[in-house]
Parts: structure tokens; C-alpha cells; sequence
């Protein structure tokens, strides 16, 4: 099977879906002649004709309008926004009108939406290339909101979205585009193609929207986490005596409670783990489900380890980044308590 | 802090208990504004942006090159939907004092704005409408039990009850959904065009905002978007003086024209007698047919006045002079397009007061079978059930969930 | 004592910041000659001049982008964003710009910014006039997110906020302007005038932000809340056999974490209660932080009773509402559980 | 879908392997543009959004009625800064390649846009910078040791390690904070001048964006509230022609100049030969009067080229033609000014190359004073508990405990 990175699987996945389907369009800031900032897009403005894959003015806001009204039109937009902290200026075209338009109109109109923007941080991007703004979309009604961890998933999550006839915002976790990272900086950069997550399928296939993957199966705690921390968590895990169950949710909403209610129920330990700052971050979300689902079986408090509640500083950033240590500390902790 | 400040705050011209003023106004005298030929450079055509297209004159005649030489027939069916708007109007502002539906947005006045253009444009053309251009579904031929039944948030709502009177929709018709966020349509009609040239689609959008809406972002990315790609789409701004209490130097209408924003995109743009049928008509048709020989969006601005209140819960004699109506320049637009057909096409006072009473009763029999499918406090109702219908195409599971928590409820 | 309804009470802290501090100024749509289209800013104008209390373009963005800048050149400025359904277009300008000034240089900028919204429905606006969208500023570091659920607080709590060298969003639930409201839509109208805390000092006083109100002492359970939904719980207390302990949060960022963990360390049960959509909202941060503050104390699962996780709908309000029945049932839930 | 797409889509004039072509670059003579009082009336100087404002001609003059008749002392301080922001650049460029630093972006081929307006203007005017303009900094005299610290994040970071390179502020020095979020301090400029307006001062703000980011909606927002409110500011558009990868035409320039966006507004509007220090230094100057006079904002569109990639993460191979700049018909604003002062000022060859290579000696020196506060590997280092300060002005009670969390965590 080819290996691919997170890039190319995302490329992979566009380039499929316009192949298939003429009415899928792709739209950002400097996606088309040049092919993204990450490449992510490379070669499909190329392939596909400028009037597929089309260059944006900088304005995040009027890409969202846009794409909308030609989500209306009987296209299927995947707008990329070129960070996720440029994303606000779009914000009220997705929470006002992207999210609700199904609903205000009763189904009589929809647009099938993507917006696709890397996230996250540790690439010493400072506080405007590095937020993890899930969080957020997360409490807005009518849409759904996708994080992948590995390029296989980050392909067939990406088809799903684009084929969803819901509006989908997809993060893209930047700092693991070209491999996976187990939150130590000071190690060598580690492939895709070491990884079996890298060995990605040429042509088409999908991974469902709306459920969690267990990637490690456990009985002392359950571990949930999304993105990055995926792996991250896998190496805390293996630094810890216990006997730990990672949960990658993949889908902030619609959220696969089943999986995660099963798992708990298990373990009756969990620690939620997120690089997005913790004060009403998703995590609270996480904790405050699993809490009502799993309320008897939990032996110990729930821990939410998340970026601290500041803006990611340029400095600072793997004191800032929830690492190993930290995860380590919390899954000691859950695993003492009670 | 204790030196004099030099902030400029724009004024209204009058207030309440002042004499109404709208030396402000830039008017052009009926048939003095050129026409240029649908595909002439926007550089070209500059003075549009700030003379003042009209067609009928002080005479009731229609005179000078926009004059769009209408059959009579067209002419009459015109006046008809302006006067059913009108009537559907006061209706549905009756009702609202009535209690029978919650709110209300009337648009006294600016009837000939929506009327003139939806019959200005071809029907699968797609219109994005504001909350004040309920003459669009109208001139459509949209039925008014429908509009009511949205009104009344009853059985037969189109949006199911979820959306407060006037928030209209109409996918057969090719009308979009009114938003409550002002202007963020806007920059959708322009994807939507931009939609339709990317499949090679002839077909062209259209929207509309009041001046105020210029304000907001959105403007600034319609134009942008618009202007980049070049998309086939009319961006009517209907600037009716006021937005809710402040008057539209707050939009920046008192140095230049709304119209004006638009020829530093590269956008054609014209100003345009609001309250003249005839011009609004000629506009139109001159910016679609533009837009559908690939020349690109063109920005109208159509100077109206907003008659009567900004909607049921609002006082506009807090802001301004009762009068200032009367005073208006350019007259009422329903009136205007009567006299230019008693002048040219042997309508007379006598088959006005009979068609009026004619939409009059068609109003009565609307409502009354409207209401026969519900009313605030009369069924049928709607199923709260479709509560949790639509938030996404098929129902999560936590929704779900929810929907039998309300069920549960509901039981006990 | 004199007798102010809430948008009395919100004139009068603003009439006595403005004559305080000539750096006080008021900006927003309607809010100058017309004095609002709630009538909070009635009046001002007219005493202190339209160059301090100033009607803005229809352009939220634009508003608190110029305030910013007002408040790094030394003014106090108030915005009102007109509903808060209307605040997503300044979501850029709160979340990327005011909330992080201070933290990006250190100290050296920063805008003491007041936004005064009204929120909150069950006043038939459906859903763009009805929204809570607190939840979604909590997350944003930086910024003080403050919601009053009567007139004496809400007056003090303003001058707070105005009075605060960081900024602060001010949510004003406007389904109790006017008088409390317990839920129940079919009684006559309440007016403040009959509630001991529409007995607002006519001069200068203030509430601190960052603490919490005990409402109702009670023993068997806590119910959290704050907003409309204080007056809601307290009726939904009265209807149970059980002796509640209401705690009206007033502050969601910073909260008050000590109040509410003595209430729920001596109940040991604890209702959430909010308006906003439930998913992700602020009462997930709530929940997460009483289960992680007070589990060995927790008897029977903290249960959010909140918003469907749907747009507000015109003509179902009342079953939307999070209201009596629900909050009922939610404590009998929560008494008879464990 | 069949059909044939009709969307117009933007093209580069000249892309990588391809002939530079700036035929589309509309150019004026030097001194051929009229220069209107400072009170003239927006309408009566609409032609100067699409002119371009020149003073220094073909053989090195000034000429014309926008010569600012700068003494010789000042211009030699005006080719000292560009000169000086340049070296700092290489320097730091040089640093970032070596991994010294994590970032940078350069405004080479810039120069004067930045250094002639702070010059211009008032010490005590407000500036809103861009990334792209460390010549403000450095003609207001920043210390360049300031400016090295913070892009090495080290102990003596203004930004506390906060923020990546080149994202200065200095409140002593009237430099507002550079934002990442494009065109964000625009209308935060427009809110600061009105703020002077209402206290009644006579300061005056100005902002710099690049032309990228006009598509912004704060641009719109910042030319509105301007507009309307008569703010006292100077909004500036740096049009280098490129935002990163995509050219002006994909911001709109390819119908109308930036600078035209203006007067649609009201707004006093001209566009300038950016790399002509001389026209910068008169444009700004005019318009800082302007505003201080209460004549209000003013849009001044710079026509410049970014010489060099966009940032450190960028390379202009994939994009452009490798020797756009060479063709570049405005030149480059060093060496028209150095040019200039050789003509007319007594300049010459030795003199210049002793003043560079002094310079050069001084950012050395800088450099390595600027290591001894700390580098990215070495110390002495910031206090990392930093990272919880300043998000409030006291710390909450949540903060205080993740700062305990941390040292927790550390001690282990
Ligand atoms: C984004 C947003 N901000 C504010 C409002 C509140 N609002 C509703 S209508 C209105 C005035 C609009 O005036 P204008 O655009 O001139 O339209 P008109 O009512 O005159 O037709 C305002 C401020 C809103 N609906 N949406
Ligand atoms: C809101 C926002 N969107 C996108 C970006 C990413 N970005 C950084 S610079 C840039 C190009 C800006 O071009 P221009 O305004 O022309 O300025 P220049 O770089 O040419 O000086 C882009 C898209 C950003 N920083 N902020
Ligand atoms: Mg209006
Ligand atoms: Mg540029």
C-alpha cells in the first residue's frame, strides 16, 4: 500500500473527490497556482482548472459567505482557511448562517460545506499560528466538527466530510502533517512512513464521521484524546505501569458517546487530554458526559489536561504544549486516586 | 479630557418637532441620466454612481433613454403587486396590533424597489432577499396563505416555526431565506453567482440590504468577491434614509452616495429613483443583462424612504418628524406608477379603487384560510417534535435523546 | 430606597460612569439620540453630549475594532452590541484582539473594553434574538465574561466592569429587564419594583466580579445557574419537597470556584442549570469543575438541564426553554439517584 | 456542469518561468500630479486615487508641486534609516537561516514607504504598524538591540516571549502592537483617532496594511467608521503586488487601484510611488495636516514590490518570475534616494559605502549585544512562570494554579 503523510492523504482525498464529482470546488488563500502554504493542495489547480481549484482574496469572511451561496448553487465547497486562528473573521458566517441554514429553512436549503484549517501547535507559530479553536465550533448547533489523527484517517474522514450533506469544519493538526509526534521536541522527527496509519489507499474509501477509535485497547484507565495528543498519549501510556485504553474520538460532534460510555464503564478511570486551552474547552464537554454516563463506575475524578488557559506563547511553547509529563503525572493521579 | 472635541458626529437633518429636510437628497431630473450600453466599461460610466436614474416625470410621463418602454400590460401587473403588497402589508400590521402574529416588518413606500425588480429579472434567476422586500415573493406570484402561514408560525409554515414572521423562504421560487443578520446574504448571492459561472449557468443573482447593512462586513466582501471573479450578480442597496433610529449618514451617506462604493471595486453601479417603477424596472434589467453577458456585478442604489415604522416594536416618532413622509421628494411609489398609467395607458382613479378593493378582499380570503391551519393559539399546531427535525439532514443521537427527554416531559 | 427595573439599573451605572470619568464613553447601534432599542442608554446622550455617548454604523465588527483602539488611547469605552446574536461579527476583533492585547505586549497595551449585550429568549424572537452565547467567550482567555440576574447586581456589576482594567462581555438576559421571570409564561408580569433586589442605591456602588451568590441556602442539593434561569430555579425550588441550595454564578469567567465547591462539598448533589444550548456550553466547564473539585463528595450524577442543542425556535420557545418542569424533574432526578 | 465556466479567475501577469510584465502598473511622471490644499474637498481631488503621486524624475530631481523641499540633513537621515532597516534585515535573515531564530519576514524594496511616513509625521502621532514595516520602528529610533531581543524571544524580550518575531510594540514610542491577524489594527487605528477627536488632542493615527489584506472586513470597517466620524488617521495599503503566493489582482487590483476604493467612501484618497522617498515623505505629510486640521482620513495606496519571499517559510521561485524585481519599473527606494542626494545633496559612491558599512558595524554590534540578553538555546533565559502573567491584569485564581501545576511538574 503507498504511504502517504497527513498531506498528501488530504491531497489524495481532494484530488479524488473532484475527480468524482463536478461539483466539488476547492477555495483558500493561496490553495490554487501555488497549492496552500502546506502543499496541502498541490498539483490540483493543475489538474482540475483554475475554476475548481480557485485562489481567494484574504478575506475569511467572504470565503464562508461564498462558499455557501454556492453550497446553495449545487456545488460542494471545501474552503480552506489557512490557519485556524484565522478562522474568527469567518465566524459569524459559520455560526449565523452555515450551521442554521437547514434548520431555519425548515431543509429547503442546505450547503454542503467543508472548511478544512491546520491547527495546533508546537511549531513555534506563536499565539496566531498555533490555536485549537475545536472547542468552540463544538457548541454551535448544525454543524459537525472533525479532528484526525493519522493520515489514513485524516483522507477518509476528509471524503466523509465532503460527500456530508451537513456542514463539516475540519481541523487539520498541523504539527503532525509530516509524522506523528509523541510531544517530545528534542527527538528526531519521526515519518509517516514508520507508521502504519501511513500506509494510505490510493483510491477511494471513507471513514465514517461520528466514531471514536479505540487505538489501544486497556483495563486500568481510559485515555481520551483527538489530534496530536493521540500520540501523545500512546507514549505517556507506555511510560506508565498501567494498562491503558486511548481513545481517539476523531468526531467532536456528533460525538460517539457508545464508544467512550463503554470504555469508562470499564476502566472506571478517565483522563481527557487536549492542547486547546481547558477553561470550557471541549474537554469540559468530554468530562461533564462522562460524568452523567458513567457516574457509578468511576473510581476516581475525571482529569482534563489542556493547554493552560493563555495564549499559546512563542517561548514557552513545550511548557506550554500538555507533553508526556503531564499526561504522565494525570494518569498517575487518576490511577491513585480514589 | 477637557479640550474641545473635534469627533464629527453625523446629524439627522430633523428631528422630532423639527421641520423635515431633505435639501440632503441629490436628485437628477426625470430622463437626464445616460444610458450606456449594457457592456460599456465600468471607468466609463462613472457618473451613475451618483446622478439619479428616473424615468417618470413630473408630468407622469416616462421620458429619456432608460425608459424601458413596458407593454401596458406589464405596466398594470406591476401596479397590481405593488398594491397587494401593500394591502398584504397593512394586513399583517392589523394582525400584529391584533396579537394574532408576534411581529411584523412592513414596507410602505418601498414597494417599487422589490416589485419592479423580480419582474425585471428572469424567473430562474435566484434572489436574496432582505426582511423588507416581501414585493419579491409577491411579484413571484407566491401565494399569500403562504406568507401568512409563515407569519403565524402555524401547520403549513414553511420554516416549521422556526423562524419569527417575515424570515421568508421559497426554493421553487428561487427566492433564498430572509436572515435576521443583516447583510449576511450578501456575500452568499455572490457565490451563489459565482456558482452559476462555474457551471456556465446564464442565470444571475441578485440581492438586497437596506442602507444601514452597507456598514457590515459582509458589504465590503460581496463587492470584493463580486469584483475578483467578476460574478454575475446585482447588489441592490435600498438606501430608504433611516436604519431603525439613526438616519444613513451613520452608514457614511452624508459624503457620498451608497451607490459610490462600488467604481472603486471596478463595479458598475448606479443611483436609482427607488419610488419610480419604470426606472427600477430599466435598472434592473440593464444590470442583468450585464451580468448574463458575462460583464460582471453591478451595485444599485435605490433611493426610497422607509414610510412607515421599522417594524412592530418600534416608535419612529421617538427619532423623527411624524411628517417627514409627506415631505419625501420623490412621492409614493404606488402613486407615482398609477399616474403615469392614468397619463398613458387609460388607467383611471375609478379601476384603481376597484383593483384595490378587489387585493383588499384577496387579502381577506387569504388570511381566512390561513388561519384555518392554525394561529398562535389555535390549532392545528405544528408537532414540537420538528423541533429537532433539520439541525442536521438525519437526527444524532444526542438530539434524539433529547427529543425523548421533551417527549418524557410532555407525559407526565 | 429608590426602585429600578434592570435597564434602569444598567442606565444609572453607565449615567454614573459617564459623570465619574470623562474617559467613559457609550457607543452602539441606536443607542444615542434613540437611546437604545432597549432603552438602556435612554437619555444619556442628551446629558452628556454626542460626543460621548455616540451612535455607531451597523457594524459590530467595526464597533469593537474602535473601541479597542478608544481604549488604548486612554478612553473607558461601553459598546452595546444590539442582541447577542449580533456579536459573531466582532468574534474576531473580542477573541483574536482585546482578549490578547495585554498578553501579547506584556502589559504595555491593553483596552479596558466594556461590551454590554442583551441575550437570552422568551421574548417570541426566535433565533436571532434569542441566543446565550456566553459559553463561547469563557473559552477565550483574556477576557471577564459577566451575566446579572436582577437590578441591583446588574448595575454594580456594570460599574465593576466598566471600572476593570481588563475587558469584560456583559451579558444582559433581557427576558428580565423588565421584571423576573420564573419560567412560567402564562402568569401576569412580575415587575421589579416587587423584588428586593429591584432596590437599587440611586449613586456610585459596586459588585465585584468574580464571586458568586448563595440565593437560597439549602442542604440537599445545588443548583447552579445564573441569568434568567436564577428566578427559574428558585420557582422549580419551590414546587420541590427537596431544600435546594441556589447559587447564582453572576461571573463565568473568572468563576468563583470556592462557593460552588463548599455548596456541592456540603450537598453533595448538583443540579446545572443554563439557557444556552447544552452541548459544549458553559455548564460542560461547570460540570467538569465541580466533578473534579468535589467528587468524593458527589452522591448521584450532576445532571445540565440547558437549551436543546438546536437553534431557538419562534414558535416553540416554551418547550425550548429549559423551564420549571424540566428543572423539576432534573431535581427529583437528581435527589432520588444514588 | 457541463458547460463552459465563465467565472473570470485572476492571472498572474507573469508566473515562474515566464517574462515579468508590469505593463499593468499605471505610472505617472514625476511631478505631473496636482497637489490640492489640505482642506480641498474629496470630490474635487477623486482623480489622485488613480494617478501616481511622483517627485524624484528620471535624472534624480524633485520636481513638481509634491516636492517636500526636504533640507539636506533630513534626507541623509531618511537614506540612514532605509539603509539601516535594510542591514537589519539581512542580519536578521542571515540569523533566521542559521537557526539563530525562528522567523522572519523582511521589507527589502520597501524601505521608504515606512521610514518617509514616520518622519513625516509627529512623535507623538500614533503608528498601527504591519509586519512589514520595521522602518517605522527604526526611524522613530528603536534601538535595534529592542527589536533583536524580541525576535530572540531572550530575557529582554518587550513581548515576553509571547509572540514570534518581528511582532513588536513600543508604547514609549508611540508603535502600537503587530498583529498576526491581518488588517485587525485598522479600524483599532480609526477607534484611536476618534478617541483623540473626543479628548480633543491633535494627535493623529495612522496604519499600514498590505494590499492583500484590503480584502479584510476590517478594512472595510476602518474606512467607514473614518469616514463617517471623521477620524483623524491615515490609513495606509502597501501594495508590494503580492500576498504571498497570490498577486493584487486576486484583492481586486485588477480593475481598480487601492486607492480608489476611497473616495467612494468620502475619503480623501492618493496613490504614491512607494519607492520614491521623496512622494512618500509629501503624501503622508499632507495628509497628517489634513487630519490634525480636522479635514479627516486619508488612504494612501503605496506602489511598491516586495524584493524579497514573503517570509522565512516562503519561497517566491514557486510563484514568480525569479528576476520580477529587476524588472520592477519604480526601482529601488534606496538607491532612487541615494541617487537623488548624489545629484543633488553632495552624495556620493564613498560616502554611501561608508555609511553602509557603518551600519552594517552597528547591527553587528547590536547583534552581539542583543545574545548577551539570551538566545534561543542559551541563556540568560525568561522566566517561563511568565507564561501566566498579563493574560488579566491580576492573575485569577485559575491561573495562579496551572502556574502551580507547571513548577509542580518541573520539580519533578
Ligand atoms: C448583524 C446585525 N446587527 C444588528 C441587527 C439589528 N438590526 C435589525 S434591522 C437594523 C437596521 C437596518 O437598517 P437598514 O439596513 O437601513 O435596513 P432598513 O431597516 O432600513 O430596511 C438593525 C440594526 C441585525 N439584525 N443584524
Ligand atoms: C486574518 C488572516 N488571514 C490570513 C493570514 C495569513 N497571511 C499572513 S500574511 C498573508 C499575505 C498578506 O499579504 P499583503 O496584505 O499583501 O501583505 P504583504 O505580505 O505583501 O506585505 C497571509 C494570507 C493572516 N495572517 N491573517
Ligand atoms: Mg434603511
Ligand atoms: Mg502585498
Amino acid at each position: 500500500m503507498p504511504q502517504m503523510n497527513m498531506i498528501q492523504a488530504l491531497n489524495s482525498a481532494m484530488d479524488i473527490m473532484l475527480g468524482r464529482d463536478p461539483g466539488v470546488i476547492v477555495i483558500g488563500e493561496d490553495v490554487g497556482y501555488f497549492g496552500g502554504v502546506f502543499r496541502t493542495t498541490d498539483g490540483l489547480q493543475r489538474k482540475y482548472g483554475e475554476h475548481r481549484v480557485i485562489d481567494a482574496p484574504i478575506a475569511e469572511g467572504g470565503i464562508i459567505g461564498s462558499v455557501i451561496g454556492m453550497g446553495v448553487n449545487g456545488l460542494r465547497p471545501v474552503a480552506e482557511i489557512q490557519f485556524a486562528d484565522y478562522i474568527y473573521p469567518g465566524f459569524d458566517q459559520i455560526a449565523s448562517q452555515l450551521a442554521k441554514l437547514r434548520y431555519r429553512t425548515a431543509g429547503e436549503f442546505c450547503a454542503p460545506v467543508t472548511i478544512r484549517s491546520p491547527c495546533g501547535g508546537g511549531i513555534r507559530g506563536g499565539q496566531t499560528h498555533s490555536q485549537s479553536p475545536e472547542g468552540l465550533f463544538t457548541h454551535i448547533c448544525g454543524i459537525k466538527v472533525v479532528m484526525p489523527s493519522n493520515p489514513y484517517d485524516a483522507k477518509g474522514l476528509l471524503i466523509s466530510a465532503i460527500e456530508d450533506d451537513d456542514p463539516v469544519v475540519f481541523f487539520e493538526p498541523k504539527r503532525i502533517y509530516n509524522g506523528p509526534f509523541d510531544g517530545d521536541p528534542d527527538k528526531p522527527a519521526v515519518p509517516w512512513s514508520t507508521h502504519p496509519a501511513g500506509e494510505v489507499p490510493e483510491g477511494y474509501y471513507s471513514v465514517p464521521i461520528g466514531r471514536a477509535e479505540v487505538v489501544r485497547p486497556g483495563e486500568d484507565l481510559t485515555i481520551l484524546c483527538y489530534g496530536t495528543m493521540v500520540h501523545v498519549a500512546q507514549a505517556a501510556a507506555r511510560l506508565v505501569e498501567a494498562d491503558a485504553e486511548i481513545i481517539d474520538v476523531r468526531t467532536m460532534v456528533p460525538l460517539d458517546v457508545a464508544t467512550l460510555r463503554q470504555s469508562v464503564e470499564k476502566t472506571g478511570r478517565c483522563v481527557i487530554v487536549h492542547e486547546a486551552t481547558r477553561f470550557s474547552g471541549y474537554g469540559a464537554e468530554l468530562s461533564a458526559t462522562i460524568q452523567e454516563e458513567c457516574f457509578y463506575s468511576l473510581e476516581a475524578p475525571i482529569v482534563r489536561v489542556c493547554g493552560w488557559d493563555t495564549p499559546y506563547p512563542h517561548a514557552f511553547e513545550w511548557q506550554y504544549f500538555p507533553g508526556q509529563k503531564r499526561l504522565v503525572a494525570a494518569i498517575e493521579q487518576v490511577l491513585e486516586a480514589g | 479630557m477637557s479640550r474641545t472635541p473635534k469627533l464629527h458626529v453625523p446629524r439627522a437633518p430633523a428631528r422630532p418637532g423639527e421641520k423635515p429636510d431633505f435639501s440632503y437628497v441629490h436628485l437628477s431630473p426625470a430622463g437626464a441620466v445616460e444610458r450606456p450600453e449594457v457592456h460599456a466599461r465600468v471607468r466609463d460610466m462613472s457618473g451613475l454612481a451618483d446622478a439619479l436614474v428616473r424615468v417618470i416625470d413630473d408630468d407622469h410621463h416616462a421620458v429619456g433613454p432608460w425608459d424601458p418602454h413596458l407593454e401596458v400590460h406589464d405596466l398594470q401587473v406591476g401596479l397590481r403587486h405593488m398594491l397587494l403588497t401593500r394591502a398584504f402589508d397593512e394586513r399583517m400590521l392589523r394582525m400584529q396590533r391584533q396579537g394574532r402574529i408576534s411581529f411584523y416588518m412592513q414596507s410602505k413606500g418601498e414597494e417599487a424597489v422589490s416589485v419592479a425588480a423580480a419582474m425585471a429579472m428572469a424567473p430562474t434567476d435566484m434572489l436574496f432577499p432582505s426582511y423588507r422586500t416581501q414585493g419579491l415573493q409577491i411579484a413571484r406570484g407566491r401565494s399569500l396563505v403562504d406568507l401568512m402561514c409563515q407569519c403565524l408560525s402555524n401547520s403549513r409554515d414553511m420554516c416549521k416555526g422556526r423562524q419569527m414572521p417575515v424570515m421568508y423562504h421559497w426554493s421553487r421560487g428561487n427566492i433564498f431565506s430572509v436572515s435576521g443578520n443583516l447583510t449576511s446574504h450578501y456575500p452568499q448571492a455572490v457565490g451563489w453567482a459565482m456558482a452559476a459561472a462555474i457551471k456556465g449557468d446564464d442565470d444571475v443573482a441578485a440581492a438586497w440590504i437596506g442602507e444601514g447593512s452597507t456598514a457590515e462586513a459582509d458589504f465590503h466582501h460581496a463587492l470584493t468577491f463580486g469584483a475578483v471573479y467578476q460574478a454575475p450578480v446585482i447588489l441592490n442597496v435600498i438606501n430608504n434614509q433611516w436604519a431603525i433610529s439613526t438616519f444613513q449618514g451613520f452608514a457614511g451617506g452624508e459624503r457620498r452616495s451608497f451607490a459610490a462604493r462600488g467604481p472603486g471595486y471596478g463595479i458598475a453601479s448606479i443611483r436609482v429613483d427607488g419610488n419610480d417603477f419604470l426606472a427600477v424596472y430599466a435598472v434592473t434589467r440593464w444590470a442583468a443583462d450585464r451580468a448574463r453577458r458575462g460583464n460582471g456585478p453591478t451595485l444599485i442604489e435605490h433611493v426610497t424612504y422607509r414610510a412607515g415604522a421599522h417594524s412592530t416594536s418600534d416608535d419612529p416618532s421617538r427619532y423623527r418628524p411624524k411628517d417627514e413622509w409627506e415631505a419625501w421628494p420623490l412621492g409614493d411609489p404606488v402613486a407615482r406608477l398609477k399616474q403615469h398609467l392614468i397619463a398613458e395607458a387609460g388607467w383611471s382613479e375609478a379601476r384603481h379603487e376597484a383593483l384595490e378593493s378587489e387585493l383588499r378582499n384577496h387579502v381577506d380570503d387569504c388570511w381566512n384560510e390561513a388561519i384555518t391551519y392554525g394561529t398562535m393559539t389555535e390549532g392545528p399546531f405544528l408537532d414540537e417534535n420538528e423541533l429537532f427535525e433539520d439541525v442536521f439532514r438525519d437526527m444524532p443521537a444526542h438530539l434524539i435523546e433529547q427529543r425523548e427527554q421533551m417527549r418524557n416531559l410532555q407525559e407526565d
